[in-house]
């Protein structure tokens, strides 16, 4: 059995044999400069694909500038097993941190987001298919404690194939140890947003990501403890091309929300002020309780018009 | 470029040094035993009495995964453990030791009885991994070990956990968060089985053997990780050539750990557990010098 | 041969006597007219933000109840309520506001959340009963009503409930035991609907209308019975006509029951809730004697 | 909607047009006396159908003899609505009483079982159908109270069609009011064990019934919310034969066992043993804790048989 596995795949179809620029829609074929991806926050403006975003790009998009502070940066993984496979454990690590310039899969900080302060931790499958190791379980362990400390939510944005096996039985306690941290968070009424981007699997799902107090996910994410192939290698079943996908997991009662990347920021506004202290209303009225002034919203208007009022309808479907 | 503390230059020099060649595979195979005893040997041979506790008021009684009110000792306990099966039909009726979403349902039923009660909950861990099929997944498979994990983590009872043959995964950590963790001399315990590792980082299933010698999930190599607490002694030639020694050691062991488990207030207990596995893990600090590199 | 109090003959007078006969079938009639104002109605224009909470984390999404995160006067709270759908295709999608075992599962997990951050659980009352179906049935539609019952006995948030269309039997209990539980004037809360109290003791579902008038599952029978706190009035012919003023109402009405059930400790406020419960009921005592029969 | 009935259905077959003998096996036909069927524990000897047992017979089964004590035994219903249906509500419960000389469809009290002391609450089809009303309500807090004060095990066998229409909405808040009690118990940490009859249906399987720490059924009890009838008419879906019986609900997870009533007072008496409090034991032995002596099961030889060793065997399948 091997449900957790660090490559992890991709729906049938969107995948073709041979390389593909990562800059083209695998979905509509469309393809952009980089800037222009950036700029449209990486969704495809023909057909609305969610192209993959990096730890730090994913910062950009929702913590207002400027107010980002890491913590752990200097963490690195420390191969306390001398793994060796085709290749040594610490080669791979040291490439992954050439390409993506991360210490490890996960970035952990605080910041600001439309104006309210929360505790950050935001996952990159671009370091070794985001897989989990001590570093990352630490990681987000001090995220925690920072939302702990000052009393803040936390958000997380995970990304990931799996757990490490480079570090074996240290990878897997991770899925207890960062259970542990969310254990903390729910004593202390500290709250917790999980949103899962695509793909968010194995020992990452099966720990803190499934546990937000609210978990939302990106359109068509992968979102499963073992992968399709793997489900269809060990048991023989054949999986349906939604097998796992964001809109299934809804479906079957495992989210609260997907979000399509262009309203996450606005969805976020609105649950940092839902889990803001109770205020004093004047006289009985009703409208929205105040927001910072200036804050806008990546992709949309200003911020009022998306809080004003109820906006239950346009979550459903 | 990353500095690293001398336990971790201690760790690296024995894991290098290959040592136990041999014993990894042995252990693999001794652990995967048809023989090797299972949950309910050991629920015999440990327990004076017990009523089983079935269903997970939801959806379905998951068999490869069995829990219990049982006497221990004088006291009653919540008893949980895998449960693989021994000829064919019980395999497949149990799913080979494998749960489904509501057998960690189950588990998580036990612990909140357990807890209301003030009983102390043991565990036996013995499991390829959690049932990687369709179904499962579409209820749920990830969350519901997420959620296992935490009932574990909450639980203010003292809990033991006994890894006795395979501790497969995120299948096996589901019910093995306790405050002592116990692992017999011939059990494994990783995070993907040698077969999994081997076709994905070797592209070939069949460098198994290979992918065990690299990834150590022996006891010995969970001892000194940190990851378990204890080794618990078999019978020459592994647990099966005498499971009532086998029973006799294990009892000794676990006996043991309930009571330093039950040493301590319930906050404490609960406090350390977590901080225990707060602990897990190694790495180093990035180093612009240089110095005292890997 | 039964001997019984005076509040028991004061009820009895009032319910031999008959009155309001025209008002109890125009309730019926009112709670389930097509126009009627549903939960979603209401958290429209009580609450200056929401989030929706969706999903039991289990098996489904049970649109038939829905559940969320709300801004209410400056505070957040948690809102549960059952939903009809306004046209065919929504009705069909909500299942008519009737909830599988899932629906009550999201309504616990909705509590449990309430519980953790401690804010008020706000639910309206909407239903014709859990669905009774074979896949509902076999996924534990009883025990999960049960399990959800004991998730509001729990709760040490304050919980105002507020039965705002058809209280239909323990699919509306399941959500509606409460620290204040509010009943609109037109609403009706009953344990069966009239058709199926009349199929049962008349033999005959045609015969509702005799029926309502014998069981009275009016607000005001209600409010006797000592079953509600309270009577919310509604705009003249139903709160259809004015939703907006049905709402306003609703709204002052809940504001003022929260008020009442914070002005307590989370102790006092539980044990209240439980000891309102344990009250209600209506018994006589034997009396060989035969004094003060019935 | 009519999830809640009183004249509850027996399984297809089960009833014959016109009228059997009450002690006349519907299952193989065999006949009884009444002195052999009650005997026998009314369990067909051929067969081993079960037959319905009323409330005072199912206390002599399984409480030790001369220990019971009955409690809000003068408890009457008040009929508050002044019902009337196609008779009175008070007339209606005027025969009930002189059919089964109770004064409602619970009976309340404490008792010995084995030698342990035990809360009692046991539940009488033939008093109008099992229905639950206030009077119900009343006493299974009685015996939850009872339970509470002594710190000894609640024991509840259920029986029942549901709500008892003639009290509406009163009849059901005795959902809440007796969950409300398991909710104390639950707090106190004191045991509850529930024990569901043919048929235990309606706002009683809806409420405590279903919240035993320990849930047991006998077999081939018809155990759901709504009746098959109810669903097949409401739904318009087919129900199979073994809709709602006992071993189907084990098979989906609402059980924690089904054992035939021969076997009862032996699982009973291995509970209490097993909710009773931890005792030091002598130097590491492992045998079975002692029971009080001359302790018999009926039906069964003496308790050491029963309890030696684990049995979880037996009660599997
Ligand atoms: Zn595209
Ligand atoms: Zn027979």
């Amino acid at each position: 059995m091997a449900p957790v596995e660090v490559d992890v795949e991709r729906p049938k179809g969107d995948d073709e044999p041979g390389r593909r620029h990562p800059n083209t829609c695998p979905s509509c074929r469309s393809h952009y400069r980089d800037d222009e991806l950036r700029h449209a926050l990486r969704v495809c403006a023909q057909c609305g694909h969610h192209f993959p975003v990096g730890a730090l790009e994913r910062i950009d998009q929702i913590v207002d500038p400027g107010t980002f502070e890491e913590i752990g940066t200097d963490l690195r993984a420390a191969d306390p097993l001398a793994f060796v496979d085709l290749r040594p454990y610490t080669d791979r690590l040291l490439d992954a941190e050439l390409a993506t310039g991360l210490g490890d899969a996960l970035v952990a900080g605080t910041g600001r987001v439309v104006g309210r302060p929360a505790a950050i931790a935001v996952m990159d499958f671009a370091f070794m298919g985001g897989s989990m190791g001590s570093v990352m379980g630490e990681r987000f362990c001090l995220a925690a404690d920072a939302a702990l400390a000052r009393g803040i939510p936390l958000i997380s944005v995970t990304a990931s194939g799996g757990a490490r096996m480079q570090e074996n039985i240290l990878a897997l306690m991770q899925m207890a140890k960062t259970v542990g941290a969310v254990d903390q968070l729910r004593e202390a009424g500290v709250p917790y947003v999980s949103i899962l981007a695509h793909p968010t699997t194995g020992g990452v799902i099966a720990s803190f990501a499934s546990l937000g107090d609210i978990v939302i996910a990106e359109p068509n994410a992968l979102l499963s403890f073992a992968g399709p192939r793997v489900v269809e290698q060990t048991t023989g079943e054949k999986t349906a091309p939604d097998f796992g996908r964001a809109e299934s997991n809804l479906r079957l009662g495992q989210l609260d929300a997907v979000v399509p990347r262009r309203e996450l920021r606005a969805e976020l506004a609105r649950l940092l002020l839902l889990f803001s202290p109770a205020e004093d209303e004047p006289t009985g009225d009703q409208g929205p309780v105040p927001l910072p002034e200036d804050a806008t919203i990546a992709g949309e208007g200003p911020v009022d018009r998306v809080l004003g009022r109820l906006g239950l309808g346009r979550r459903r479907g | 470029m990353v500095r690293v503390s001398d336990e971790v230059r201690r760790l690296r020099k024995r894991f290098e040094a290959r040592a136990e060649e041999s014993h990894v595979w042995e252990s693999v195979q001794l652990a995967r035993h048809a023989d090797r005893p299972y949950t309910l040997d050991y629920a015999e041979r440990l327990f004076s009495d017990a009523f089983e506790l079935r269903g997970d008021r939801a959806f379905s009684d998951d068999e490869a995964l069995i829990a219990m009110l049982a006497r221990y000792h004088g006291q009653t306990v919540v008893a949980i453990g895998h449960q693989k099966g021994r000829d064919l039909a019980e395999r497949t009726r149990r799913m080979f030791g494998m749960p489904h979403p509501e057998g960690y349902r189950k588990a998580i039923r036990a612990v909140e009885l357990a807890e209301r009660f003030g009983y102390p909950v043991l565990t036996f861990v013995d499991t390829p991994g959690a049932y990687p099929g369709v179904n499962a997944e579409e209820r749920g498979q990830a969350g519901m070990i997420a959620r296992s994990i935490l009932a574990f983590c909450q639980a203010s009872v003292p809990v033991v956990c006994s890894v006795i043959g395979e501790g497969g995964s995120g299948g096996a950590l589901a019910i093995a968060v306790g405050d002592r963790v116990l692992m017999q001399e011939n059990a494994i315990y990783s995070v993907i089985s040698p077969e999994g590792c081997a076709a994905i980082l070797w592209k070939d299933a069949g460098q198994a053997r290979k992918a065990a010698y690299a990834f150590r999930p022996t006891a010995g190599a969970c001892l000194d990780l940190g990851v378990v607490d204890a080794i618990v002694g078999e019978p020459k030639g592994g647990a099966h050539e005498d499971v009532d020694q086998a029973a006799r050691l294990l009892d000794q062991a676990i006996r043991q750990a309930l009571a330093e488990a039950e040493s301590v207030s319930a906050a404490e207990r609960r406090a350390a557990r977590r901080a225990k596995f707060r602990r897990m893990g190694v790495w180093g600090v990035a180093d612009e010098d240089g110095a005292d590199t890997l």
